[in-house]
């Protein structure tokens, strides 16, 4: 699809694939975000969608109240990938035995957070990718365990207080900064890989979305999606947070189709880390007075990823 | 042939020992057996010494277990005679069948005492006589057929260049090696039993004993 | 034998739940309504509202309907009044109304 | 669809040699199922290799998935048989303790996947050869449990294995299992049966409800609060109980097709026996041999041979051990439980008889431990200790280990 092809209007006449009625917390933006990529599967494709367990999962289907319009399984915490792969190879060999009409066309959409992402699922998310099933895993990526309490994980940003890297008397928080997983699919040469979050007409990630479902093969989107709770913001300041991890180049908005990668969108003037990080009461003891070199730790840290990013894109 | 045969395999990994085994069940079911063949299991790799077994009735087999009274036992590799005790519960009345260029005389004290009887076939000549190669378990295979008298020389060659046939569909022009290699194992197998069963009277218990103690 | 969950409640007995707590059903949190989790509630200003539509897509509970490429009224029955679409709106036609009540 | 009262198209014997890991991949041949994710683990790789050629060749057009781990390949045969695929995997020892998680989700989202065990030890110490313990280790995850003595048993429970997994009175996974090496890769006669009347037999794969059902969704995998998760449980539960009947009914159904009859277990020469041996799996072929010695002997002695291990049998068994009338019964274990006092037999056969109020002295033996052999010489010593316990003059020894170094 043509980015000019996008119309707001059109996309939001679609019926709704995710239900009201599920149990996440207000302010949520995991399911602002399923909700996007499901309006990116064109009318009449039916899907089946896969979930690690995690809070979309407790909390969309809680029995027997399902929020899925879809065909859906949850298996466990660290294998949606193995659990999807399973799912497409089926329609496989139903298809091909002829148990499937021709015109029953289904589209294998995957999720899972951090933990079961970047983390525990990390073994089954590489096969399933590096076995190049038709499918799309989508990671909703919210820097932590949230669903167990804000534990931190391996998605989780350098200095955030969580419940296991907890801010204190001799503690900054995390110490280690960020697994850049978008980048290690990428390595394993899938045809698709992409790296958004919500944005205000959500153009950008209701194209990735759609181009990842509709890419033959294994597809990763990476989907950066705020949890009011873990990150300790106002939770009606959402869309305004992601702008600022985009603006400072903390969540670069890229995408890697075929081995080529592409920045979608370069900041004209990169604001400073602090914008991201003030907001949110997991960083609040960055700014107590002494912490300056820990912000500007952050900062070097987010400029040199910011560059090596460029370069590859730069270089194709 | 006895109700049941029990036969047990010696040689070295990567050898053919268990083919070999595998290979006689395979000749003995089609000649109407009840088989077992199977290899004692372990992490060995190439060259390190393996047993593999073999139960051949007439009457269904039930036993899962190893053989430890075997009423012959095969040895694929002669090297292992000094580390492996190969006679350990062969029978006084069955026999051991060497691959050696050496004598039944000259291997005799190398085997703990067996009074038994004692078989050399040279698998290694036959082989690179009739293949070009060194594969002794073709030879040895014949060798044990002739031996333990489970089927006739005609049945046991008739099934094996059948199971040739199939097996070297790709490339025939092996068979005949192969099967050369059957006969002149055979032969010297049958040759074997004849002097044997000649020596035999003539053995004393001095020579035996002679024979214990320069082992 | 599609699931009608009207039937399903936690007084039913095991032999009247579905054969490995399976659904057979989409959609079925419909009835389930988060509205009651609400303290704080949104209200539109038909005159404000522009249609732009941005408000739509940043509700985490679909909670903004949009047919003939306008939007209907808030579903109050699901929405849990997080205030998300207040700050999404350039006009200022939506604002956070205190209770549970439009 | 129940099909005990269909009419079964009989089937000619064939007589072959082959050893087992090859009679159930020739079982799958047969069944050519559509999906089976597998990873390879010693003693069962054999299997996933030989389906991988059967497809290579064009003899059957399953969708072989090469998984990276056991655990995703439980996770994928899940996802497979879930969205209505007839899915099967193959394992031992290691690979099935790191599917755990998922044997028993498998179970719980009633799924009918078949899994062919080859029995092996669990580490540690790490070593490939053939005990229970892995097979044992999954006794409570929901699977139904069927163990074979021989080739010919792993080939037969093979092709009964779907039929009896998919029925709707059950709709729960099964595992079929041989002892690794001992059986799998011993080289033994079999009887095979022809393509058509297996085909026939085992049917096709129709469920009613699936991931893959155009324009019906289905919700699988929910978060159950407890209001719904304990009768859930009692749910799966009564279809493991109703699970025995649809045995009995399949072997039925396959007896009149092959002619070969099964049960829960085999009771050999145990009418009159006094003294019976419980085993299950290869060592019960060696049993049989030495009972056969025995009795030549004059001994009265007997072996119940189980067959179906879950659902457990357990009134069936004690009608059986009481209808023999014997005085001492030795039953054995090729696993340890590491509970002080049993092994898994070794504890649930007593508790059965002693439900059923069958008082019957019994001695627990562990024999066969990461491949320790198991002889006819060690039945016979059994024997002999299990009648100085029936006659008092020696005390039952405490689950005794069998060729133990002491």
């Amino acid at each position: 699809m043509k980015a000019n092809d996008y119309s707001l209007k059109t996309m939001m006449e679609k019926p709704e694939r995710l239900a009201p009625g599920h149990r996440m917390c207000a302010g949520c933006g995991a399911t602002i975000g399923v909700r996007a990529v499901l309006r990116a599967l064109h009318e009449g494709d039916q899907a089946v969608i896969g979930n690690a367990t995690g809070c979309l999962e407790v909390s969309s289907y809680m029995y027997p109240y399902s929020a899925w319009q879809d065909s859906y399984i949850h298996n466990a915490f660290e294998n949606a990938g193995a659990t999807l792969s399973g799912v497409e190879t089926a329609y496989k060999a139903l298809k091909k035995r002829g148990k499937l009409a021709d015109k029953d066309n289904f589209k294998f959409i995957t999720f899972g957070g951090d933990g079961g992402t970047y983390d525990i699922g990390f073994q089954s998310l590489s096969g399933a990718m590096e076995r190049g099933h038709d499918m799309v895993y989508v990671c909703y990526d919210n820097g932590a365990y949230m669903n167990t309490g804000i534990q931190r994980s391996s998605a989780t940003p350098m200095f955030a207080d969580t419940t296991t890297t907890p801010a204190g008397k001799v503690s900054n928080g995390k110490i280690q900064y960020r697994k850049d997983l978008s980048a290690i699919i990428a390595e394993h040469y899938v045809p698709y890989v992409a790296q958004t979050t919500l944005t205000r007409d959500f153009k950008d990630l209701h194209r990735k979305a759609e181009t990842a479902i509709y890419t033959e093969g294994a597809a990763f989107l990476n989907m950066m999606t705020p949890c009011p709770r873990g990150w300790r913001y106002d939770m009606s300041e959402i869309m305004e947070i992601c702008r600022l991890a985009v603006e400072t180049c903390y969540w670069p908005l890229f995408e890697v189709v075929e081995g080529k990668w592409i920045l979608n969108y370069e900041p004209k003037n990169k604001l400073p880390i602090e914008d991201f990080l003030k907001p949110q009461g997991r960083f609040k003891h960055l700014f107590k007075p002494g912490n300056e070199e820990l912000i500007e730790l952050f900062q070097k840290e987010v400029d040199k990823r910011w560059e090596d990013l460029q370069y590859r894109c730069a270089r194709g | 042939m006895k109700n049941t045969v029990e036969i047990r395999w010696h040689g070295r990994g990567g050898q053919g020992a268990k083919t070999a085994a595998l290979l006689l069940a395979d000749v003995a079911f089609k000649t109407g057996c009840c088989v077992q063949g199977f290899p004692e299991y372990g992490p060995e790799r190439m060259g390190a010494p393996i047993t593999a077994f073999n139960r051949i009735s007439e009457d269904k087999i039930r036993v899962h277990s190893n053989i430890y009274d075997p009423d012959y036992v095969v040895v694929v590799d002669e090297t292992l005679l000094h580390s492996v005790h190969v006679t350990d519960g062969l029978k006084e009345d069955g026999a051991i069948i060497v691959n050696t260029a050496k004598s039944a005389e000259e291997i005799r004290p190398l085997l703990r005492g067996y009074e038994g009887r004692v078989l050399t076939v040279d698998a290694r000549h036959i082989s690179e006589k009739t293949l070009g190669k060194n594969f002794p378990n073709t030879p040895m295979l014949a060798a044990t057929a002739a031996v333990t008298g489970i089927m006739s020389r005609e049945n046991f060659l008739k099934e094996m260049e059948a199971s040739f046939a199939h097996k070297f569909a790709k490339k025939p022009e092996v068979i005949k090696g192969n099967m050369a290699a059957l006969e002149m194992a055979y032969d010297k197998a049958e040759i074997e039993m004849a002097r044997e069963a000649g020596s035999s009277e003539k053995k004393s218990g001095a020579s035996s004993k002679e024979m214990k103690r320069s082992a | 034998m599609r699931t009608d969950i009207t039937k399903i409640n936690e007084r039913s007995p095991y032999t009247d739940l579905t054969e490995g707590l399976q659904l057979y059903a989409g959609g079925t949190s419909r009835l389930f309504k988060t509205g009651e989790w609400r303290t704080n509630t949104p209200v539109l200003d038909q005159d404000k509202c522009r249609q732009c539509l941005l408000c739509a897509p940043v509700c985490p509970d679909s909670c903004i309907p949009v047919q003939g490429g306008k939007r209907l009224d808030f579903d109050y029955d699901h929405c849990k009044g997080c205030g998300i679409c207040v700050k999404a709106c350039p006009f200022g036609a939506i604002t956070m109304k205190e209770g549970i009540e439009a | 669809m129940s099909k005990k009262k269909e009419n079964v198209m009989k089937s000619k014997s064939i007589p072959e040699r082959m050893s087992g890991n090859e009679a159930v991949s020739y079982a799958i041949r047969q069944v050519n199922p559509d999906v089976m994710p597998a990873f390879p683990i010693t003693p069962s790789t054999e299997i996933p290799q030989m389906v991988s050629t059967f497809i290579a060749n064009g003899e059957i057009d399953t969708e072989f998935i090469p998984v990276e781990s056991e655990h995703s390949a439980m996770s994928a045969a899940i996802g497979a048989e879930a969205a209505g695929a007839r899915t099967m995997t193959a394992t031992s020892s290691a690979g099935l303790a790191l599917m755990w998680e998922e044997l028993l989700l498998a179970a719980s989202n009633r799924l009918p996947i078949a899994l062919t065990l080859v029995n092996r030890t669990l580490s540690g110490p790490i070593n490939i050869n053939c005990d229970h313990s892995d097979g044992m280790g999954a006794r409570d995850t929901g699977w139904i449990q069927i163990y074979a003595e021989n080739n010919q048993e792993a080939y037969d429970n093979y092709i009964q294995a779907f039929p009896i997994a998919e029925d709707p009175r059950v709709h729960l996974p099964i595992m079929i299992c041989q002892d690794g090496f001992i059986t799998s890769h011993a080289v033994e006669n079999i009887e095979l049966l022809e393509d058509e009347p297996v085909k026939a037999f085992v049917g096709e794969y129709e469920p009613e409800e699936f991931l893959l059902n155009p324009g019906k969704p289905v919700a699988v995998g929910p978060y159950s609060v407890s209001a719904y998760a304990m009768e859930a449980k009692k749910a799966q539960e009564a279809a493991m109980e109703r699970a025995g009947e649809v045995i009995l009914e399949v072997a039925e159904r396959f007896a009149q097709m092959s002619g070969r009859s099964y049960g829960f277990f085999e009771e050999y020469r145990t009418e009159d026996a006094e003294y019976l041996m419980v085993i299950m799996g290869s060592a019960a072929g060696t049993a049989k041999a030495a009972v056969d010695i025995l009795r030549e002997e004059g001994h009265k002695v007997g072996v119940l041979k189980l067959r179906v291990f879950r659902p457990f049998p357990e009134k069936e068994i004690a009608e059986a051990i009481k209808r023999s009338g014997c005085k001492a019964v030795a039953i054995m274990d090729r696993c340890e439980s590491y509970n002080g006092c049993s092994g898994p037999l070794g504890s649930e056969i007593p508790a059965g008889l002693y439900r059923n109020k069958v008082m019957v002295d019994t001695v627990n033996y562990i024999y066969g431990l990461a491949g320790r052999d198991f002889t006819v010489d060690h039945v016979r010593e059994i024997f002999a200790e299990l009648k100085e316990v029936a006659q008092g003059e020696k005390e039952a020894p405490n689950h005794k280990y069998i060729g133990l170094r002491e």
